[in-house]
């Protein structure tokens, strides 16, 4: 079984955990032992992080809502659709009307990028995530 | 964090973690460590082992309150009140580190006249603490030479947060508590990369690092590597967008990853607000309530099926490897944000995630010498490490503050904003529990752990429970003046009378619905500690 | 009984692994970038340095019994079908220390019982174990007290004991003696000197202990007594219920089963490690649970050093030590000897 | 060992608003009913589509091996599930697992059942093997009788079978918590009916029902001089294998599934459960 090091995703201590991989699956979860702050343990959450992750109720295609009823459609249509609906609004009430939430249980990266479509693509600072909730 | 920012002149974790296990006394307040932070717990408990002491401060007893050598369990909403009164007392007592203030801070007359107002017995009073108590947890902390002061969101979310934060910010100055190894004021982070979705500027009011949105230079900075100018007027926060209302000036949002339907406060009108834009996308790996009204979902490949960076509460910027491909049709949500914006016409092309850091590495000060390859190879970086060469940063303010001198802003006590009267006599406190996280999107999918825990549960003191004839696990109805949930009663001797806990994990007990929407003014961070609760029995 | 005992040159020892790494996945604990030495599988004998300094931080459990497995799939289209799962994976396992080898017999013992167990040994068939003994105990390893080390006696398929340049190399089993034999040309007889000198090492060994965890005068106190409650209570309420005890610990082997469904007709019957620390493992549906909280700690203690020496005639803990140092509260089993003892 | 092997609901009787008796064959590939023999007191393991396996103790007499019946109550995820189904179902059934009653030592002895709800499902085997064996032997001068109590009229379970066992000389009493104007008999808890039953020497108590009647009546059968060998329960547990290794069901150095269900009050007293208080 394959172990590859990650960073638990759950609370702000940032635990050094260990992901097993069996058959393209995650299928363990074990602390690094050396790792500043996991040193060899994990709470109860980080023990079973792989649990949620093929969860059957992943979603596994984008979803478009049609006749009120979220139906599964392609990549190109669902994000055709979200960049002209976004440009249509931010043409017609200008980029203030728009708002972005992004994510503490994202990266870094995906953070700065979210941010930097926000005020350089869509033209406004309304974006904030959960830091305070 | 904006009160840290304005004390110290940053707003993050001022030591490492690990620093605590080396700490003569640990004040925790607002944190119940144990459950929401494990490993900070584990080391608290160690330098309790090792002879450290103790104090807690928290209205609940706590598993950590089980094991302090002080617990100051006040009244829900009174941490300046308390802190202040113990201020006053380590003045009375001569043990203010003067040497300290007098070299490193600014400001302490304007503290100094508002503590010698104070009348310790009115304190007690307020806080509903005992004076003697007050009084060795005063001299407690500040008789050591190594003091950490550890608080989470029991601090900031109530309406005068900001204040609350001043005022810990106050307290460590005062004794010289900060700026060196082991001491030092220490916000606790909820979430995995809550400290880089700050760090990167996910923030209304801010550009990535914290760097202003007014400074010229720093605008052409961003100009330059943007090729368009960043929007000057600041934004809106969370809960400006999602309480602006049904047919407010926002019409339409992009959420990534977040489920404000659970996690912001007063439900009824996030729904609403949600509900009423002409455009909502969501991007998230399960149907969260927020997903269910959306306009378009896109399906985001998960944390194993990715590889990025995340920053820890000590500012620990860790690189976390990508295990499997995404299942399905999944993406991450770089690549989403990337798809997006080249439909809009901008080109946001980036080979790999390395590249993403290496514009982050350019642009943010403390990020300067963050790149992947070193990342990749070790336990991480604390920032701040402005370049390739430097080792990172364990603890903040060495020699001196991020903005100059440390800066005394005194403040008052204030009520919250919804105290509990005759119709709600309750007061109802919010937070985690140990098997579960935020809105349960993961851990409520994790079998194991919802074995563990598979309902909400309202704490109630036995007081209480017999006033309404409640008995250990009756349904029971918890309504405030925005709803009602139904949930568990779980009768303790941990929660004092007249107050009341429970979690916002459970979709089925979305305790969010009753919460308040009142905020913080400056940090706008919503006061889930206190609202006016009544309880029933649900008759079977 | 030793069959035979014959030397490896150290030089040798790659050429070998390469030889049976051929029709076998070979598995030996190497140490990462990052310093955590893990059981790995070894693609490439050439390019990867083996660490036989080290203790791995994770025991062989998880190769037999893993922490999440498929053991059915199932079918409603037509009725209710079952379709076992079985992962079969010839392995050979390098540089195992004798507290994990003889964790490993514990679980053959338990999984044989009272049937064979068709999931656990779908792994464990064609395995070798070639064990290395401990000649300088780990930190906090007590084996020497469990009776588990540091020198294997029996149950290894090949023991080598490190003597400097070269390995004493002993079959303790059939598949060892295979091993000799069809691989003979690497090995060269071994000397007097050399038995001796594996024999001094042994004792040099026993004494090299850095903590003295009194087990079995703990288990003999257990036998006849009870333990005070007010013990009980203490462990208990340093206890973060984190399960990492049970989940490091080579010999722990409960699970819990329990169906995942994947399509509208179809799902997985998923067996996983489960602690019985756990207070969800005794709540019945329905919610009432026979067992008190305060008492979560007692059932895995007493298990491993009482029951299981009523039942085995000795105790299931190995001294591996690996839940000492991860303990959040310090209420690991040796705390819990400590605390019996001194009573 | 672990593969569920596949049954089919035959007939479905409703007890009451909540608990519903399942009669199942067992069924090959063809869908041909083989025989199952169990043990009065023994238990299965049951699966349900999607919702994983419970142990259920099987209500029916082991004479006919055609088919078992499972009397179930409602009260997590599995057991609201299957109140679902319908005659002609599929289910996974693993076992008989676990010991029975000692129906060689109980025959032809004075058997008094003591039950609290759905408690009466294992104990009722044995009911019926003991009144069988005094038909069939003639044996006129041994007692057999049930004390049964319910929380409400509505809520007795196996009433036709209680009917029965009334015509055939059982003594029945019957009991509830909460009388309602139809109620014409005893208001209280079952301990109340225990009153003049005092052992006869080498006649058998069964109990069983809620730990906290199981717990009363002991008090009171014990009072009342049965001895501990003879007074019977069986144990309900958490149960994951059915066959000892899991550990869920775990008491002291006995596995309930394996050596259990069924105890004597004198294993129980040494394994002090909680039950027991």
């Amino acid at each position: 079984m394959e172990q590859i090091l990650t960073i638990c995703v759950y609370c702000g201590c940032g635990c050094g955990v260990y992901l097993g991989k069996e058959n393209g699956r995650v299928v363990a979860s074990s602390p690094s032992r050396n790792h500043p702050i996991s040193q060899g343990n994990l709470c109860v959450k980080g023990w079973h992080l792989h649990e949620f992750i093929h969860h059957p109720e992943r979603l596994t295609t984008p979803l478009l809502r049609k006749d009120n009823k979220l139906v599964p459609v392609g990549w190109d249509e669902a994000l055709d659709y979200t960049a002209r609906r976004l440009s249509e609004i931010r043409d017609s009430n200008g980029p203030d009307a728009l708002g972005l939430l992004s994510s503490a249980k994202c990266s870094n990266e995906e953070n700065y990028l979210l941010q930097k479509f926000s005020r350089a693509v869509l033209g406004t600072n309304n974006i904030d995530h959960c830091a305070r909730l | 964090m904006a009160g840290l920012a304005t004390a110290f002149g940053s707003g993050a974790m001022t030591n490492s973690i690990n620093e605590l296990e080396d700490v003569d006394v640990v004040i925790v307040s607002g944190s119940n460590t144990t459950e929401a932070h494990p490993q900070i717990a584990r080391r608290i408990l160690a330098a309790v082992d090792r002879g450290a002491k103790l104090i807690v401060i928290d209205p609940r007893r706590t598993a950590l309150a089980q094991e302090a050598h002080v617990h100051l369990a006040l009244r829900p909403g009174t941490d300046i009140a308390l802190l202040n009164g113990m201020m006053r007392i380590i003045l009375d007592e001569g043990l203010a580190d003067d040497h300290f203030i007098e070299m490193r801070t600014e400001n302490f007359i304007a503290l100094r006249d508002q503590l010698f107002k104070i009348d310790l017995d009115e304190i007690a009073a307020i806080t509903g603490v005992d004076r003697q108590l007050m009084h060795t947890a005063a001299c407690l902390y500040a008789r050591a030479y190594k003091s950490t002061f550890c608080y989470c969101l029991g601090i900031t979310q109530h309406i005068c947060g900001t204040n609350n934060v001043q005022t810990i910010a106050n307290m460590a100055m005062l004794t010289g508590n900060v700026e060196k190894e082991n001491a030092g004021v220490d916000p606790l982070r909820g979430q995995n990369n809550v400290q880089g979705a700050c760090d990167m500027a996910a923030l209304p009011a801010c550009l990535p690092g914290y760097q202003s949105l007014a400074d010229m230079q720093i605008r052409q900075k961003f100009k330059q590597c943007w090729g368009v100018d960043v929007p000057l007027t600041p934004g809106r926060t969370v809960l400006d967008m999602t309480h602006s209302g049904h047919n407010g000036t926002l019409r339409g949002m992009f959420v990534m990853g977040e489920n404000p339907i659970l996690s912001d406060p007063d439900q009824t009108k996030v729904q609403a607000t949600l509900e009423g834009l002409d455009f909502l996308a969501v991007s998230d790996i399960f149907l969260t309530e927020t997903a269910q009204l959306a306009h378009v979902v896109f399906p985001a490949a998960s944390f194993a099926e990715k590889s990025g960076t995340v920053t820890n509460s000590e500012r620990r910027v860790q690189y976390m490897h990508q295990v499997i491909e995404p299942i399905g049709e999944c993406k991450p949500d770089s690549t989403i944000i990337a798809e997006l914006a080249e439909r809009m016409g901008y080109e946001m092309y980036y080979e790999s995630m390395a590249e993403v850091m290496e514009e982050i590495a350019l642009l943010i000060p403390i990020y300067g010498g963050m790149h992947h390859d070193r990342l990749r190879s070790s336990w991480g970086l604390q920032w701040p490490c402005p370049n390739r060469d430097h080792p990172g940063t364990p603890f903040l303010h060495k020699h001196y503050f991020s903005g100059g001198k440390g800066h005394f802003t005194p403040a008052q006590h204030q009520e919250p904003f919804e105290p509990p009267g005759d119709a709600f006599p309750l007061t109802l406190i919010t937070g985690r529990i140990y098997h579960h996280y935020h809105t349960g999107t993961m851990t409520r999918r994790c079998a194991s752990l919802n074995r563990e825990s598979d309902k909400a549960l309202l704490q109630i003191n036995p007081v209480d429970a017999t006033t309404s004839a409640i008995r250990n696990g009756d349904l029971v109805e918890l309504t405030s003046r925005r709803g009602t949930i139904r949930l568990w009663a779980q009768i303790s001797e941990d929660i004092r009378p007249g107050q009341v806990y429970t979690t916002f994990h459970f979709s089925e007990a979305p305790v969010n619905l009753l919460t308040t929407g009142a905020a913080d003014p400056i940090a706008k961070c919503p006061e889930f500690k206190v609202c006016a609760v009544k309880v029933a029995r649900v008759e079977s | 009984m030793k069959e035979t005992t014959v030397i490896l040159a150290k030089d040798n020892l790659q050429g070998l692994l390469r030889k049976l790494g051929r029709d076998k996945s070979l598995v030996a604990p190497v140490t990462n970038q990052w310093g955590d030495t893990l059981y790995t599988e070894i693609t490439d004998i050439d390019g990867t340095e083996l660490d036989l300094s080290k203790q791995p931080q994770a025991s062989l459990k998880g190769f037999f019994f893993p922490q999440q497995e498929v053991i059915q799939t199932y079918d409603t289209t037509a009725g209710y079908e079952f379709t076992p799962q079985r992962h079969i994976q010839p392995t050979l396992f390098f540089g195992v220390r004798s507290c994990d080898l003889h964790a490993v017999l514990y679980m053959d013992m338990i999984f044989s019982s009272p049937e064979r167990d068709d999931a656990y040994f779908a792994r464990r068939q064609d395995t070798t174990i070639i064990t290395l003994a401990c000649t300088t105990p780990f930190a906090n390893c007590f084996c020497n007290a469990t009776g588990s080390g540091p020198f294997m006696e029996y149950g290894y398929d090949l023991q080598l004991t490190d003597l400097g340049d070269r390995f004493l190399v002993e079959a303790g089993r059939q598949q060892g003696e295979q091993i000799l034999q069809a691989w003979g040309h690497f090995f060269e007889p071994a000397t007097e000197e050399d038995v001796q000198l594996q024999y001094q090492l042994s004792l040099e060994a026993g004494g090299r202990f850095q903590r003295k965890v009194e087990v079995e005068h703990a288990c003999r106190i257990l036998a006849s007594g009870e333990v005070d409650e007010q013990i009980w209570q203490q462990l208990s309420a340093r206890c973060a219920d984190c399960g990492g005890c049970a989940y490091v610990c080579p010999t722990c082997t409960c699970f819990n089963i329990r169906d995942a469904q994947q399509e509208p007709s179809k799902g997985e019957r998923i067996r996983s490690w489960d602690a019985c620390t756990f207070s969800g493992f005794t709540r019945m549906a329905g919610g009432h649970n026979p067992i008190n909280s305060d008492h979560a700690l007692q059932r895995r203690f007493l298990h491993k050093l009482k029951y299981d020496v009523e039942k085995h005639g000795k105790p299931s803990c190995v001294g591996c030590g690996r839940c000492v140092d991860i303990c959040f509260g310090h209420v690991d089993i040796t705390t819990f000897i400590e605390a019996v003892v001194e009573d | 060992m672990y593969t569920p092997k596949s049954a089919v609901i035959k007939e479905i009787i409703s007890e009451n608003h909540l608990v519903k008796t399942f009669r199942l064959s067992m069924v090959d590939s063809q869908g041909q009913t083989i025989p199952f023999r169990f043990e009065a007191g023994q238990f299965v393991m049951l699966s349900v589509p999607h919702r994983g396996e419970a142990p259920i103790s099987i209500s029916s007499i082991p004479a006919n091996p055609s088919f078992f019946d499972l009397t179930i109550r409602k009260a997590g995820l599995l057991t609201s599930a299957i109140q679902e189904m319908a005659v002609g179902d599929h289910l996974g059934v693993r076992g008989p697992f676990g010991h029975g009653f000692p129906l060689d030592d109980l025959l032809g002895k004075d058997l008094l059942l003591v039950a609290g709800g759905i408690g009466l499902a294992p104990l009722k085997g044995v009911m019926e093997s003991c009144l069988s064996w005094k038909k069939v032997k003639k044996l006129t001068d041994i007692s057999l009788t049930l004390c049964y109590g319910s929380r409400t009229p509505e809520d007795i379970c196996f009433r036709a079978t209680i009917e029965k066992w009334q015509q055939d000389g059982v003594s029945c009493r019957l009991t509830v918590d909460e009388a309602d104007p139809s109620w014409q008999g005893e208001e209280g808890l079952v301990t109340g009916l225990l009153a003049d039953q005092s052992s006869s020497g080498d006649g058998y108590a069964l109990v069983c029902g809620p730990p906290v009647m199981i717990r009363a009546t002991i008090a009171r059968l014990q009072a009342f001089g049965w001895s501990d060998e003879h007074i019977l329960t069986t144990l309900e547990r958490h149960m994951k294998c059915g066959v000892g290794v899991c550990g869920h069901c775990h008491l002291d150095n006995t596995m309930v599934c394996t050596d259990g269900p069924v105890f004597t009050l004198s294993q129980l007293q040494e394994m002090k459960v909680a039950e027991l208080g």
